[in-house]
């Protein structure tokens, strides 16, 4: 999931060439205070203009109670990009006012409920002690992420390298998104030019659960794709129990074993996690 | 909308436009004054595009200053809107 | 009358003479032979013992009797460091000296100085493989009264042996040299590497000038350009800016969209049926085509696949592959950074050799004929895969031919990387402004927003498709930007040809006409 | 150019030496002398990762001591920093300057700004906006009396306040010329205010049918021009007399055609060593573009056996010690009636407050 500035057209109109996932267009903290206007504009111009094919596109906005939040909203729910993300959520009351004003806005458009998800972010100290009960509270809620720049300064303490300070709450978050049975993105490593850093960070979170990394640089994508790219083992264990999984439902028979070992509904969602993280057809293996 | 101060919107930076807009009295029309790195491929459109734009808001009077840095229809767009916008004092959910 | 392009191109044009139309890559080598005539290089004696040192470049100037309607020759091994070129227009300025051809294998910005020689008749005519600045500007806004020539690097050699260019004095600087002029770039302290495009004049010019801020103690070891082939030998303090001659080592660019280009470059590399065991391989110094050796490296170790040559301009990138035993060896005609000179000098592998023997389609076969794979960048490339990289969005010339038609025409596989729009610019349009390289010639097209493969190239596809690599057709590609940037309005010309690019074989592929 | 775009704004406090000092570590090695009192706002531009980008300020519309690190050259942090600056600059204005080093021009005109003028090697002055130069010339051409057979001159005058000797240098110009057009200095930096020196100045020329008063803009001994000319204290270096030359140059180049100037006087200078080195730089450049200096030795006026120069800054002198007598001896009567009108009480509290130069 690659950020790119709301207010930056030359990274905008190229988002989606770099290979990245996703794109997260983002109104909040890369955009400076005096330009809020003319981000949410441009990224809304954008959004109708750029075909950003193969890619899915997340806009995130301000927070609900920034003079700016409301605003976003009106301009970018209508145009239903693929997800909306909201930051520094805190509290189920807070999450249950933006989804009312979220579908409020859309039933004015007549737009349906149910096609753009929602992503949340979890950015604060009582967000992470929430974390379950917001992230249970709507379907619409398909991924949560964590804020580590902003959760360290909530924290009051400086975020170092090794993330000792916030490793308590990547843990919390990971148990609680994969308790929802949702997607959880970690979050952002700034030092660009650090490339084995980014890397020794990529394989701890993925090692701690995470489903995916949020980038801001595009030099930044390689390094996290081979990461999260499943090994060669891995795709071969998958392709195996899926073709299993196929022709015994077929069958009819719903718990079988594979090598020894029993296969049920979770094993072979995961195992088709690790063939679409490799990209790799179904019908293809 | 009723332009009230001058007001300008985007950056010198490259795939960018900075347009900057100062109300006119009534009657003296639109001048525009465009300076493009493709200006010669695309000098043309974006006047035009300018021109679309400013029809559409039904804006006839008025001193657009564009400095073009080869910026995209969609950028040119948006960029106009917001100086237009923060020119007629409608921008909300921003700081000044 | 068109060429076969359907450039429209004149029968003769004063400066020139008469015009020989661009028939397609092959139509003239398939003969096995140039018809054209070619001169025998000068007659010239030299008594034992005498000197050959001036004690300056303009007391050698002088003594080979410089006159009006000469053709100077240069190098352009300096890069942009070169102040050789400029100090001896001055010189032959100062002498009064009108009606010069200059015939540099190619000109860069630390050219800019004698821009005003070209408005003045100092300087009428310019034979290069590549302008760029101020002077590309200028001489498409057509300041010089006779058209210039831009040629491929092994199109010069061939221009050379028939006297097309016929060089009068050629200037030629090296990094070091002895009295006797056998000189070289592979050591001191301006060291530049490979003399590759110097050889060639130093055979053929009446007068050879070896200049030098590095006099070493005779015999000069190696010798790029021996002794039998100079006159005047020049100890000056400095040949130009050693930083700008030979910086470090070449970056691989970080910019984020080259190397997304380069990573499905390699990737289509990879698949293409080309990278195999023993396979040879030329990359270009910059952007993503340079890059592309990044994620080449990684997938022939990730393979374990070893290559057997590397050709062209080298870079330290290239250098380093060969130390990591990638590839056997390296043939060096231009060398790009200071590492490659240590390379050249040390490492028996790593070899030096001319134009002729790199580029020439006149002779027994250069080695570009022998390339696999070669990846090259572009300015503008259209939907017939015709190439161009020497006009620049509004029409002056601001690149260089070089290898590139050259390399195209040999390799098997020849790769063009560019992104498919470059602000609001389209790079992938349906027209070049000037062709340099012919679309028969380029296989494949490699841009952030799709991959093309040349239809003469169907077994390419197939291989592209069945790696499951997405190819889209270059008339869709083409479309799909016009769609992004709008349709640019072609470029404003007068009907004036300011200067002729002529392909590799001598015919003229296209012309470039006067800029508004 | 997508490197690293994601950039965060730092107002830093000028008044704070840490903050200071932070700017001025990071200009340094890049060849800058930052100096914070000639700047009145300032920006550092930092990435994600904290590291400083650039940093850039202003001082009234003058955009200074942009620069990025050069690590980060190959973004659009540059433009990032010219925009965020032009815009705050043009909040206020209708323009804005640059004032830098000739080898950047191209920098700046890369980003849209129009070069004006170099002092070579020194300085060049660029601008951006609503108005330029050739608004400027076009108010020239507004004012511009029809005058083909005659000798035309032009005097610049800043008049802090308008004196015998400006009143004396004027009708010496009007009298030896068929038409003069009489530029003041527009920045209101002085102790009167443009108004009030137009004003007066305007009472003690009534009589001369041929002169012309002009507004001098942004470009007759501004800020944007010579902002040397404002400073508090005298500054004898090449740096003013590269200003001097600037503003010159922009006289001879744009100012001077349009009106047919063909001379130019000034009054020989004894006090202030910038106004000095002004007029020496006139001597200099003047020549060069066909136009006539005329140095018109400085009125003197007899005082207890005693003569003595006219000066404005005697003037601002007498009246800050409430010496009205002394004052009056230097002023022609229009200006004595002006100042009664309550100016001089105004006036005198703001000298109390600050010993401004001109």
């Amino acid at each position: 999931m690659l950020y790119i500035p709301g207010n930056n057209p030359a990274m905008l109109q190229q988002g989606s060439v770099y290979g990245a996932d996703g794109v997260l267009l983002d109104l909040e903290d890369a955009v400076a205070l005096n330009q809020k206007d003319a981000a949410r504009i441009l990224v809304s111009h954008m959004l109708q203009y750029v075909s950003y094919e193969g890619c899915e596109v997340t806009v995130r906005v301000n927070h609900i109670d920034t003079p700016f939040g409301e605003e976003d909203l009106k301009q970018i729910v209508p145009l239903q990009p693929d997800a909306i993300r909201l930051p520094k959520v805190e509290t189920i009351d807070e999450i249950s006012r933006i989804i009312q004003l979220v579908e409020d806005i859309e039933n004015a458009h007549e737009l349906p409920h149910d096609k753009m998800k929602i992503h949340v972010m979890i950015e604060t100290a009582l967000g992470v002690q929430n974390v379950y009960d917001i992230a249970n509270y709507s379907s619409r809620i398909d991924a949560i992420s964590i804020g580590g720049q902003d959760l360290a300064a909530d924290m009051q303490l400086v975020k170092t390298n090794d993330g000792i300070g916030i490793d308590y709450a990547r843990k919390q978050i990971v148990m609680a998104a994969k308790a929802c049975k949702i997607d959880v993105f970690d979050t952002v490593y700034v030092d660009v030019e650090n490339e084995e850093g980014l890397r020794e960070e990529a394989e701890y979170i993925k090692k701690l659960g995470f489903t995916g990394k949020a980038i801001i640089n595009p030099r930044q994508i390689e390094i996290v794709n081979e990461v999260f790219t499943p090994t060669e083992k891995e795709i071969r264990k998958a392709a195996k129990i899926v073709k299993a999984f196929e022709r015994n439902k077929k069958e009819g028979i719903g718990v079988f074993a594979v090598d020894g070992k029993m296969v049920d509904a979770p094993v072979v969602q995961r195992a088709l996690r690790v063939l679409e993280m490799a990209d790799i057809d179904v019908a293809d293996i | 909308m009723e332009l009230k101060i001058k007001a300008q919107a985007g950056s010198f930076e490259s795939s960018d436009v900075l347009i900057m807009v100062e109300p006119q009295p009534t009657g003296v029309g639109r001048k525009i004054e465009l300076e493009s790195i493709v200006m010669q491929q695309f000098g043309d459109d974006l006047l035009n595009q300018i021109h679309r734009d400013l029809d559409a808001l039904g804006i006839d009077d008025i001193r657009v200053i564009i400095n073009d840095k080869g910026a995209l229809p969609p950028t040119i767009s948006a960029r106009l809107e917001t100086a237009l916008k923060r020119s007629a004092g409608l921008q909300a959910g921003t700081l000044t | 009358m068109k060429n076969i392009l359907q450039r429209e191109i004149p029968e003769t044009l004063e400066g020139i003479g008469e015009i020989e139309p661009f028939q397609g890559a092959f139509t003239k080598l398939r003969k096995g032979w140039m018809e054209e005539e070619t001169v025998p290089p000068p007659n010239k004696a030299k008594m034992p013992h005498s000197s050959k040192m001036c004690s300056n470049l303009k007391e050698a100037v002088i003594r080979t009797n410089p006159r009006n309607g000469m053709t100077v020759s240069f190098h352009h091994h300096l890069r942009g460091g070169d102040s050789i070129l400029v100090e001896t227009i001055k010189i032959l300025a100062e002498l009064g000296i009108k009606d010069i051809t200059l015939a540099s294998s190619s000109l860069t910005s630390a050219h800019e100085p004698i821009l005003p020689y070209l408005k003045n008749g100092t300087i009428t005519q310019i034979y290069s493989s590549g302008i760029r600045g101020e002077i590309g500007e200028a001489v498409a806004k057509g300041v010089m009264p006779k058209p210039f020539v831009i040629h491929s690097h092994g199109g010069r050699v061939r221009s050379v042996h028939t006297g097309k260019i016929k060089i009068d004095l050629t200037v030629i600087a090296a990094s070091a040299a002895d009295i006797e002029g056998n000189s070289t770039g592979a050591h001191g302290p301006s060291a530049f590497g490979s003399m590759g495009y110097a050889v060639i004049d130093a055979r053929y010019a009446r007068q050879v000038v070896v200049v030098t801020d590095n006099i070493v103690d005779y015999p000069c070891v190696p010798q790029a350009v021996t002794q039998n082939f100079v006159d005047y030998v020049v100890k000056v303090d400095s040949i130009g800016d050693p930083s700008k001659i030979a910086g470090g080592t070449t970056r691989i660019t970080k910019a984020p969209m080259d190397l997304q280009i380069a990573r499905l470059a390699a990737q289509v590399i990879e698949h293409s049926g080309e990278l195999k065991e023993g396979f040879s391989f030329q990359v270009g110094a910059g952007g993503a085509s340079l890059a592309v050796a990044k994620y080449i490296r990684k997938i022939m170790k990730q393979k374990v696949i070893k290559g057997s040559f590397i050709l062209g301009g080298v870079t330290s990138y290239g250098v380093d592959m060969l130390n990591e035993g990638l590839f056997k060896s390296i043939f060096d005609v231009q060398s790009f950074d200071a590492a490659v000179s240590t390379s050249l000098m040390t490492n028996p592998y790593h070899i030096e050799i001319t134009a002729g023997l790199y580029a020439n389609p006149f002779n027994c076969g250069c080695m570009t004929n022998k390339l696999d794979i070669v990846v090259l960048g572009a300015l503008e490339i259209d939907t017939d895969f015709n190439v161009n990289v020497i006009t620049g969005s509004e029409g002056y010339v601001r690149g260089a031919s070089g290898g590139h038609s050259d390399t195209a025409s040999g390799a098997n596989l020849t790769v063009v990387v560019c992104p498919s729009f470059r602000g609001r610019i389209p790079i992938v349009k349906e027209k070049v402004h000037t062709i340099v390289t012919p679309g028969e010639s380029i296989d494949v097209l490699v841009t952030e927003r799709g991959i093309c493969v040349n239809p003469n190239r169907p077994e390419l596809k197939e291989n592209l498709i069945k790696g499951g690599i997405a190819v889209k057709e270059i008339k869709d590609l083409a479309a799909e930007v016009e769609k992004i940037t709008g349709v640019a309005k072609p470029i404003q010309n007068e009907e004036r040809i300011v200067g002729i690019v002529e392909y590799r074989d001598g015919t003229v592929i296209d012309v470039i006409r006067q800029v508004k | 150019m997508l490197e690293n775009s994601d950039f965060r704004i730092e107002e830093p406090d000028l008044s704070s030496k840490y903050d200071v000092d932070l700017i001025r570590r990071f200009l340094s090695p890049l060849g800058f002398n930052f100096d914070a009192s000639a700047v009145d706002y300032s920006i550092i531009l930092y990435n994600l990762n904290d590291d400083i980008v650039g940093v850039g300020s202003f001082q009234g519309k003058v955009l200074k001591y942009l620069a990025v690190a050069p690590h980060f050259r190959e973004t659009g942090a540059f433009a990032h920093i010219a925009t965020y600056l032009t815009e705050r600059v043009m909040m206020e204005h209708q323009q804005a300057f640059v004032f830098t080093k000739p080898e950047n021009i191209s920098r700046f005109v890369g980003l849209g700004y129009h070069h004006i003028a170099s002092a070579e090697p020194l300085i060049a002055v660029l601008e951006f906006g609503y108005s330029n130069i050739t608004k400027y010339c076009e108010y020239l051409k507004s004012i511009k009396k029809l005058n083909i057979l005659g000798r035309t001159a032009a005097i610049v005058m800043n008049c802090n306040p308008f004196t015998l000797g400006h009143q004396y240098l004027v009708e010496k110009a009007a009298d030896e010329n068929e038409l003069v057009y009489l530029f003041v200095v527009e920045e209101d930096k002085s102790t009167f205010s443009f108004v009030d020196r137009w004003n007066m100045i305007q009472a003690g020329v009534q009589h001369l049918s041929n002169v012309i008063m002009v507004k001098g803009g942004e470009y007759m001994v501004s800020e944007a021009t010579f902002p040397n000319y404002f400073l508090k204290n005298e500054s004898q270096d090449l740096v003013t007399q590269k200003q001097a030359e600037l503003d010159i140059t922009i006289f001879c180049k744009y100012i001077a055609p349009v009106l047919n100037i063909n001379t130019r006087y000034v009054g020989t200078e004894c006090y202030c060593s910038t106004t000095e080195q002004y007029n020496n730089a006139l001597k200099h450049l003047l020549p060069k573009y066909d136009i006539e200096l005329y140095e018109v030795t400085r009125k003197s006026i007899q005082l207890n056996d005693c003569k003595e120069w006219v000066s404005a800054s005697k003037v601002r002198e007498a009246l800050a010690k409430g010496d009205t007598n002394r004052m009056e001896q230097f002023l022609p009567e229009t200006t004595i009636q002006y100042l009664q009108n309550g100016l001089q009480e105004r006036v005198k509290e703001k000298l109390e407050v600050c010993q401004l130069r001109h």
